[in-house]
């Protein structure tokens, strides 16, 4: 209770520092000089629509870069945890446990000719998501976990299917690969590392624009997909053990 | 005028749904008894936190949080869950 | 002072003269002490006697080298301590050896003789000679320090080292003494030499009555000779000691005697009224009530 | 220039490769991973070579075309070069360290670690504050990550512990960014900085620091850190210790930038309780990894502290804070990489390094590095950041810092004294070449280092001092055998001595034929040891180098730093003695600890100045002045061992060596002596609230004479013994000194030169008499004297000498001492010391009355005479102490005309034969050859008398009716002076002891209290970092 | 407005940490996480909005040459889509580590893995 308590007062002290911020705070009447640069430069400099997107994937790459490589951290130590070479083998009190668990239900038909019919759907909807990203709302972020949600699915009709993991790995570093790449031809050919203009920007609001906007955002949504799938197979195998 | 109505529409609709996240929030905490709940009220705070998002005028956040927050998440929690299932109530 | 051939024949006249003496006065003490016990004591010449019948006797043994040099280190000493101090004031003839060195080589020279008898003690046979010398150290360094605090009151107050300049400071008259002005000084000297002199209370080291311990009990013969020479020397050198830092010195020979003979009377007086008294009774005694007055005469020249 | 960007793409191309290729190619992917680690080190040496060549200036790396604050934008200079060569190269050596865990955890773990470099290379360029904020994240998880390398079970507990906490740092740092950002309408750090709009009373800006702060893992709110040091595999921790809290350094220093220095006593404040809470609470510690933890989070708090002080340190900074850094870093990756190779835990487990002395070498210097012993980057950081602080006032910051270091060398060093000591389970360490190799490779940056801060140091390399590198060149020495290595060591010394000789004034003449003519004699007696003696001679020859360096200071640098030299070397070598490790961890303690107070005295005088001449001290302050006398002779005085800070003494000169006692007693203390020497001819009388410093001195010093005394009295111990007359014997100097007058200073330098060689003397025949019975308890020998009869000899000529007794030598000190204090102000302390004179006599008597005379024991029939080699310098001793009682004129007159400079009055006249002062005389000669001439008539006397004398056997006599048939029952040994002991036995008692015990107890309670915080819940440590928050924020209101 | 998602930010952080550091079950700290991370988001957003103004993308509603005058800040935004796939990141980190301390350990109760303290 006294632990409760404490916790409490200090949350409650942290609330006072937030407080503080609340009432320090007024919302900007006019854009500060960093955003209005963002709108007036970004479509002539960029040539991307979405200007989220723009820097995102350009101005603020470095970050996306390391976003990327948080997501291909964390898929790799998932699979660093749950790989069985750490640690030693599970005490028997816990896989007894597991032991004892029912096996999964057989999937249902709905689900199983659902997910036939749904996952092409839900992929080409990732990819629009993506390839639109420097036009609309979205990007390889958006659509990767799109396209992620896809292989859920297969994942859930099948838990038993084995999805080429190999080919999700290779997926997964080749587009990593790539951005890095990209990066450092926009150091080499353009403005520096990230820089979008190693491809024309073309017309303003069309899909091939944006210099390498689309492309990277391709790589990105790819990735990030991959990411995500290989860190849900890593989990499914838990399941087999 | 007619601004001024959307203005205060928006301005509803902000404090509903900000009301409806710290419920839900208080939801994920308090829910004594059921950890499924607790995650279901996070994935719930995530998704009217989107619905926020799109209303504050940043629709691509909107989109990712619904998609990774309250998507991928939620199920990353429900897939943990059910890899450990009864052992919550072993201790 | 400079070093002059002459002065070696004149010290051994020194040492001669105070030998006599010395042993005359022991046996006249002895005596008187003995009177006032109701015993008819000694004769006057008994000392003479002991001291040609123990260099006399053939038989001897050793325990090993200390051993055998031990009677050297000890007589060694008081001879030195005689002829390091000049005996007669204002005379050439009698100040001995002075010249090679201050109050301050008399001071530490006593020591030279306690060490080698202690040396010699500690390698004879008996634990008892050990323990006996346990206790006299003891003893002797804390019934040192009030008088050692004298010497220096006496220096500072005469600004010199030199015991003849000491001496020289005193003359004219009697009330010039150190004993007048600077009491505190005597006091605390006197009391210093009680403890020195081995006599009771202070004679546990010794303890003649209840059991044999200590060195005499284990040195016999010519050693035990040499040790009586010992004692007939070394009170008197040291009497000599205090004689000129607080009693005005001796500007001639009965003057020596008759100081001499009183101040050694003053030991032999508090002896007999005081019971004896353990080593560590002594040592607080002499850090309770000489130490003091000795703090105090510093203090206050 | 390869573009900075590389250290990003690189290891990030690098990364994604590895999982390109196919599985099962681990060696491909390790060398891939190597040769990746091994470029980006060489690219960020030539960016640090070029900057330190001043080829280029620092530069802006853009992205994306577009100049911040718009793009992110990445920043290299010197600084950040150094750091990310040292990222990069500890993460090389750690994965060369790692070959076969990462072989067996494959490309994701190498992928994880390339990246773990990567972002924590980002933290050093980046400028961008949300850049940071992903870099961050990066590490953490990459953290969560690796922490799995490890074998240890519970590391998986930690690790999880370790994310949880991170969350509580992202949120707080993510809310403070974007209203960073709100305020300022940018997230260029420098633009903010430049701006001006963010002030320091900001919120935002304080969450952003605190973050990052608590990235540095400040005490107490670091539990999950220390978990992980403790859990994590070696090689990761040391990646964590060394580049993971560079790398958050770097990001805190820049962040303070923004808001004008108003948060830095924010910095400091966390640092220093961070430096002192977790080097308190290692005190307590046994398990070596998190020891480690510990120091590392004391380390960072230091670093805390150099950062927050940066308003002050000026163009030092980086001198200071990368000195520190780069020796922290070094160091603890080293003792991370060394703890991989010791199989347990425990911190006496290091036993094991014993097998190998290139095994100690390395430990020690990694040891010393943490400490910041010279010649390492610490020492001259933190001289400089001392006298920095003093200049400025900031003295508390300054004492609380130095207390710090103190406890921090305390558990250091007793570590150091647990592996050198004891039993060395020969399993308890497996080492493979690749490990060795790296560690080896910190050996080696450890020394380049240590040569590249001389380089920058103003106050010169200590590296290019002759004497210290002969001292190591020692160390290279080692294998040859003992003969040859001592004839070496008695020729550099005396090579030394005969160069220098013409350069020394008179004062500095005695202490040099001290140190570089008697070390020499000392050392003859090193000859009686067989095989190699490793260890020996480097840090004999160490000690010396401090010696000879110390007299011939000229700067308080060079001063300071010999003096430091001495101490390490001392203390390795009374580390030698076998039961000696609490003494030596006492003498280290104590020494550093004067030492300390050495530095802050010396940088008070100096208000500034780098490099502060001696002779300038006359010229200090006079509102500091009597501080700076006040600290540098309490400095001095532990090393003299007065009373109060002589606890160290007995035990150490006691259980050292035998040919090492004589080594500390009659030559390390002196050291001590000339400190003051130096201190008090240049400052002269001080006095502070009305009083005279030199007074209080003179009290020390007697009291010292007789307390010392008293205990040497009542010891069983024969070296004990001995020790504690060193203490007597210098509290005499001491006394003569701090009378402040020419006989004085004559007094203790008669002492000098007579202790040095009666005290060396006697700790030499002791030492082999105690060689051959094999014990030190006196009372268990006996009747030696026979056997040992050249032993003998030289105690009783060393007896006689001590206790003043004419004619020998010490007598010479006695007279001179009643001269000087015939001029004397102060009359009390002179009376303790006559106290002490007679108590001299005891314990000397029994010194050799229980060993030597007395009834020999059965079990010593068959002994020998000590060896040869000790007997000699024994006999030489004998003869200098002759002929210095004879002519003492030969040492003493130069000094005596020297001294007129200081002292015009009271000089002694040095006509013929005689001696004459003002108020006094006395003729040496004289008195030897009367003493002679009479003591030879009588024993001729006696010959003639008692010629036929018999030797009796042993137990050929009878007392109390019995005949004795043991030795025992004949020999009168123990508890010698118990008649003494009671009555003044109550002036022994130990309060001294009780106190500084007292202290060590109640700081090791107090840890042990303090650490029942970190009570292992991993929810509970997240509760103290709100709690840090909270109360770092509600505290910075306060003050502000 | 800007204030309402401010506010319920904050809240939601307090919220979030109040849960996860008086739950004691792992999951359960774990989903206090990321109520607390959501809030997070909020406010990053929260700061950035300006009333009245539509989302930064230019199209035909928003012509560039008035884009200065009609978006919002479009950083903030940006930032946060960086921190929700970082806190994706963690949270899956997290989940993994709370099933492989299940699968060594057997319990989710983190005051049982205190064998690392002092």
């Amino acid at each position: 209770m006294i632990k409760r308590f404490l916790v409490l007062l200090l949350v409650l002290s942290m609330g006072v520092m937030f407080s503080q911020l609340l009432v320090g705070y007024s919302p900007d009447r006019q854009l500060n000089a960093t955003a209005h640069y963002y709108a007036t430069q970004t479509a002539s400099e960029t040539g991307a629509a979405n200007i989220v997107s723009a820097i995102i994937v350009t101005y603020r790459g470095l970050d996306t870069l390391g976003e990327v490589t948080v997501l291909f951290l964390a898929a790799a130590i998932v699979g660093m945890v749950l790989s069985a070479k750490q640690g030693g083998q599970s005490p028997t009190s816990a896989s007894e446990a597991e032991r004892q668990l029912p096996p999964y239900p057989p999937v249902g038909e709905l689900l199983a000719t659902g997910t036939q019919l749904l996952v092409p759907l839900i992929l080409m909807f990732g990819a629009y998501v993506i390839v639109n990203g420097h036009l609309t709302p979205g990007g390889g972020f958006q659509g990767g976990a799109i396209l992620a949600s896809g292989m859920l699915l297969l994942l859930l009709s099948d838990p038993l299917r084995t999805i080429g993991h190999r080919l999700i790995s290779v997926v997964e570093s080749f587009s990593g690969l790539a951005f890095v790449l990209l990066g450092i031809l926009g150091l080499l050919l353009a403005g520096g590392f990230l820089d979008n203009k190693i491809l024309p920007l073309g017309t303003f609001g069309s899909l091939f624009s944006a210099g390498a906007i689309p492309v990277i955002y391709i790589f990105i949504g790819l990735k990030v997909g991959a990411e995500f799938s290989s860190m849900l197979l890593n989990l499914a195998k838990t399941e087999e053990r | 005028m007619d601004l001024f109505i959307r203005d205060n529409l928006m301005l509803a609709m902000l404090l509903l749904l900000s009301l409806a996240m710290l419920v839900a929030a208080f939801m994920a905490i308090y829910s004594k008894r059921s950890l499924p709940i607790a995650m279901l009220a996070a994935g719930l705070v995530s998704l009217l936190a989107s619905v926020q998002f799109l209303l504050l005028g940043a629709p691509d956040v909107a989109m990712t949080e619904a998609a990774i927050g309250s998507g991928l998440t939620t199920f990353l929690f429900f897939f943990i869950l059910g890899r450990v299932r009864g052992g919550a109530n072993r201790d | 002072m400079q070093f002059d051939w002459m002065q070696i024949p004149y010290s051994l006249l020194t040492l001669f003269i105070v030998l006599n003496y010395g042993m005359l006065l022991n046996a006249l003490i002895a005596k008187i002490a003995a009177r006032v016990g109701r015993r008819h004591g000694i004769p006057i010449w008994q000392n003479y006697a002991d001291l040609l019948k123990n260099y006399g006797i053939r038989s001897s043994i050793t325990h090993g080298v200390m051993f055998y040099l031990g009677p050297v280190f000890r007589l060694a000493g008081g001879v030195g301590l005689l002829l390091f101090v000049p005996t007669i004031f204002g005379s050439e003839m009698f100040s001995n050896l002075s010249f090679a060195g201050d109050l301050i080589l008399a001071l530490y020279f006593v020591f030279f003789g306690t060490l080698g008898m202690a040396l010699g003690a500690g390698e004879s046979g008996h634990p008892h000679a050990a323990i006996g010398v346990s206790r006299g150290l003891s003893q002797v360094t804390t019934a040192e320090l009030p008088f050692a605090l004298a010497v220096f009151a006496v220096a500072l107050q005469y600004q010199t080292l030199s015991v003849t300049d000491i001496v020289a400071a005193q003359q004219g008259g009697f009330l010039n003494w150190t004993l007048f002005t600077n009491p505190f000084a005597v006091a605390a000297a006197m009391l210093g030499f009680l403890g020195s002199m081995m006599r009771p209370p202070f004679d546990v080291v010794l303890a003649p009555q209840e059991i044999p311990i200590g060195p005499p009990t284990e040195y016999h013969s010519s050693y035990l000779a040499l040790m009586q020479t010992n004692r007939m020397i070394f009170p008197i050198a040291k009497i000599v000691v205090y004689m000129n830092l607080f009693f005005g010195g001796a500007a001639s020979w009965p003057v020596f005697f008759i100081k001499v003979f009183f101040i050694y009377m003053v030991s032999v007086l508090v002896g007999v009224v005081f019971p004896r008294f353990h080593v560590e009774q002594s040592v607080r005694w002499f850090l309770v009530w000489a130490v003091p007055f000795g703090i105090i005469a510093v203090l206050m020249v | 220039m390869v573009s900075a960007l590389s250290f990003i793409a690189l290891p990030l191309g690098t990364a994604f490769t590895l999982g390109l290729l196919p599985q099962g190619m681990q060696r491909v992917n390790y060398l891939l991973t190597l040769l990746a680690l091994a470029l980006l080190s060489l690219i960020a040496a030539s960016w640090l070579l070029a900057f330190a060549a001043g080829e280029i200036a620092t530069q802006q790396i853009f992205t994306a075309g577009t100049t911040p604050p718009f793009s992110i934008n990445l920043q290299i200079g010197m600084a950040e070069a150094a750091g990310l060569l040292l990222l990069n190269l500890t993460g090389l050596l750690s994965v060369i360290y790692l070959r076969d865990t990462l072989h067996q955890q494959g490309a994701r773990a190498m992928a994880v670690l390339l990246i773990f470099i990567m972002a924590l290379s980002g933290i050093v360029l980046t400028r961008d504050l949300f850049n940071l904020f992903v870099f961050i994240e990066l590490t953490t998880i990459a953290t969560g990550g690796l922490i799995l390398l490890s074998h240890d079970k519970r590391a998986l507990g930690a690790g999880f512990k370790y994310l949880v906490a991170t969350q509580i740092i992202s949120i707080t740092l993510l809310i403070g960014t974007i209203f960073l950002y709100h305020d300022s309408g940018t997230l260029n750090i420098d633009g903010m900085a430049a701006g001006g709009l963010i002030t320091g009373e900001s919120l935002a800006l304080f969450l952003v620091l605190i973050a990052l702060i608590l990235e540095l893992k400040p005490f107490p709110a670091n539990g999950w850190a220390l978990d992980i040091y403790e859990s994590a595999h070696p090689a990761f921790s040391a990646i964590l210790s060394a580049a993971a809290a560079t790398a958050a350094l770097f990001a805190v220093d820049r962040l303070l930038l923004v808001g004008s220095n108003s948060w830095l006593p924010l910095a400091t404040a966390v640092g220093v309780v961070s430096f002192v809470g977790a080097n308190l609470l290692a005190l307590v510690q046994r398990n070596d990894r998190r020891i480690l933890g510990y120091s590392s989070i004391a380390q960072m708090g230091l670093l805390l502290v150099v950062v927050g002080q940066r308003d002050i340190l000026g163009e030092s900074y980086l001198f200071i804070a990368g000195g520190i850094l780069l020796a922290h870093a070094i160091a603890k990756a080293g003792l991370f990489w060394l703890s991989g190779i010791i199989v347990a835990r425990d911190l006496s487990d290091w036993r094991a390094l014993q097998r190998n002395p290139l095994y100690i070498f390395a430990f020690a210097t990694f040891i010393a590095m943490l400490v910041g012993l010279p010649p390492f980057p610490g020492f001259y950081a933190k001289w400089d950041l001392v006298h920095l602080l003093a200049a400025h006032d900031r003295i508390a910051l300054l004492l609380a810092l130095l207390f710090a270091s103190l406890l921090e060398a305390l558990f250091l060093f007793r570590w150091f004294g647990y592996v050198i000591k004891g039993e060395a389970n020969p399993e308890g360490i497996i080492c493979a070449r690749n490990k060795l190799g790296v560690i080896a490779a910190a050996t080696v940056a450890a020394w380049g280092v240590a040569y590249l801060w001389g380089e920058m140091a103003l106050q010169g390399n200590l590296l290019y001092s002759i004497p210290l590198l002969a001292a190591l060149a020692f160390l290279l020495l080692e294998w040859l055998a003992v003969p040859y290595k001592n004839v070496l060591a008695i020729s550099v010394l005396l090579g030394w001595f005969v160069v220098n000789y013409a350069d020394y004034n008179p004062l500095q003449l005695i202490f040099a034929v001290i140190i570089l003519v008697g070390g020499p004699l000392i050392l003859l007696s090193s000859f009686y040891a067989r095989g190699r003696r490793i260890g020996f001679y480097p840090a004999t020859m160490l000690m010396f180098a401090g010696m000879a360096q110390l007299i011939v200071a000229k700067s308080s640098f060079d001063f300071f730093a010999a003096w430091e030299i001495l101490t390490i070397g001392s203390y390795y070598l009374i580390l030698r003695g076998k039961a000696s490790e609490p003494h030596a961890i006492s003498y280290i303690i104590f020494s550093l600890g004067g030492a300390f107070l050495m530095l802050t005295g010396f940088a008070l005088a100096a208000a500034g100045d780098l490099n502060f001449l001696l002779s300038n001290l006359s010229e200090v302050a006079p509102a500091v002045a009597p501080w700076v006398f006040l600290l540098l002779a309490i400095g001095f005085m532990t090393k003299t061992a007065a009373i109060g800070v002589h606890i160290w003494l007995p035990g150490a000169h006691a259980e050292a060596e035998s040919d090492v006692s004589p080594m500390l007693s009659g030559i390390l203390l002196k050291a001590g002596l000339f400190g003051l020497m130096v201190l008090m001819l240049e400052m002269g009388r001080q006095s502070l609230y009305g009083v005279d410093l030199t007074h209080v001195m003179l009290w020390i010093g007697a009291l010292s004479a007789l307390l010392g005394n008293l205990m040497a009295a009542f010891q069983e111990d024969a070296k004990r013994l001995l020790a504690y007359s060193s203490i007597a014997q210098l509290g005499y100097a001491l006394f003569g000194l701090a009378l402040m007058n020419h006989l004085g200073w004559l007094l203790a330098l008669m002492f000098v030169i007579n202790h040095f060689i009666y005290k060396s003397m006697l700790f030499l025949s002791v030492g082999g008499v105690a060689k051959r019975t094999g014990t030190r308890l006196m009372y268990r020998m006996g009747g030696l004297i026979t056997l040992m009869p050249l032993s003998f000899i030289a105690v009783l000529i060393g007896i006689i000498a001590v206790s003043g007794v004419p004619p020998l030598s010490g007598f010479g000190g006695r007279w001179i001492f009643y001269n000087a204090i015939m001029t004397a102000e102060y009359r009390l302390p002179l009376i303790i010391i006559f106290l002490a004179g007679p108590i001299a006599f005891l314990y000397l008597f029994r010194l050799i009355h229980t060993i030597f005379l007395g009834q020999l024991k059965d079990e010593h029939r068959q002994l020998r005479e000590a060896p040869f080699w000790m007997i000699l310098p024994q006999m030489i001793f004998v003869a200098c102490l002759m002929v210095f009682a004879l002519v003492p004129g030969l040492a003493l007159k130069r000094v005596d005309h020297y001294l007129l400079q200081y002292f015009p009055e009271g000089g002694l006249s040095w006509d013929g034969l005689t001696i004459t002062s003002h108020f006094g005389y006395w003729s040496p000669i004289s008195i030897m050859v009367i003493v002679g001439v009479i003591f030879m008539t009588l024993f001729a006397w006696l010959l003639f008398v008692n010629r036929r004398a018999q030797k009796v056997k042993q137990f050929n006599i009878v007392f109390a009716a019995e005949r004795p048939f043991r030795p025992e029952t004949t020999h009168f040994a123990w508890n010698f002076f118990a008649p003494y002991r009671k009555a003044l036995g109550f002036l022994t008692e130990p309060l001294v002891t009780r106190f500084w015990d007292a202290i060590g107890e109640a700081l090791h309670s107090l840890a042990e209290l303090l650490r029942r915080f970190y009570n292992g819940n991993g929810q509970t440590y997240s509760v103290h970092l709100l709690a840090f928050v909270v109360i770092t924020f509600l505290l910075a209101r306060g003050v502000s | 407005m800007a204030y309402i998602a401010l506010a319920t930010g904050f809240l939601l952080i307090l919220i979030g940490l109040y849960g996860a550091l008086t739950h004691s079950h792992i999951l359960r700290m774990i989903v206090a996480f990321t109520v607390a991370n959501t809030g997070v988001n909020l406010v990053l957003v929260g700061v950035g909005y300006m009333g009245g103004r539509t989302a930064p993308i230019l199209d035909k509603a928003v012509e560039v040459s008035a884009a200065a005058q009609r978006i919002i800040d479009p950083l903030p935004q940006a930032l946060v889509l960086t921190a929700i796939v970082i806190g994706l990141g963690v949270t899956a980190l997290m989940l993994t580590y709370a099933y492989r301390l299940y699968v060594t350990r057997g319990t989710l109760d983190i005051s049982r893995y205190t064998e690392l303290k002092w």
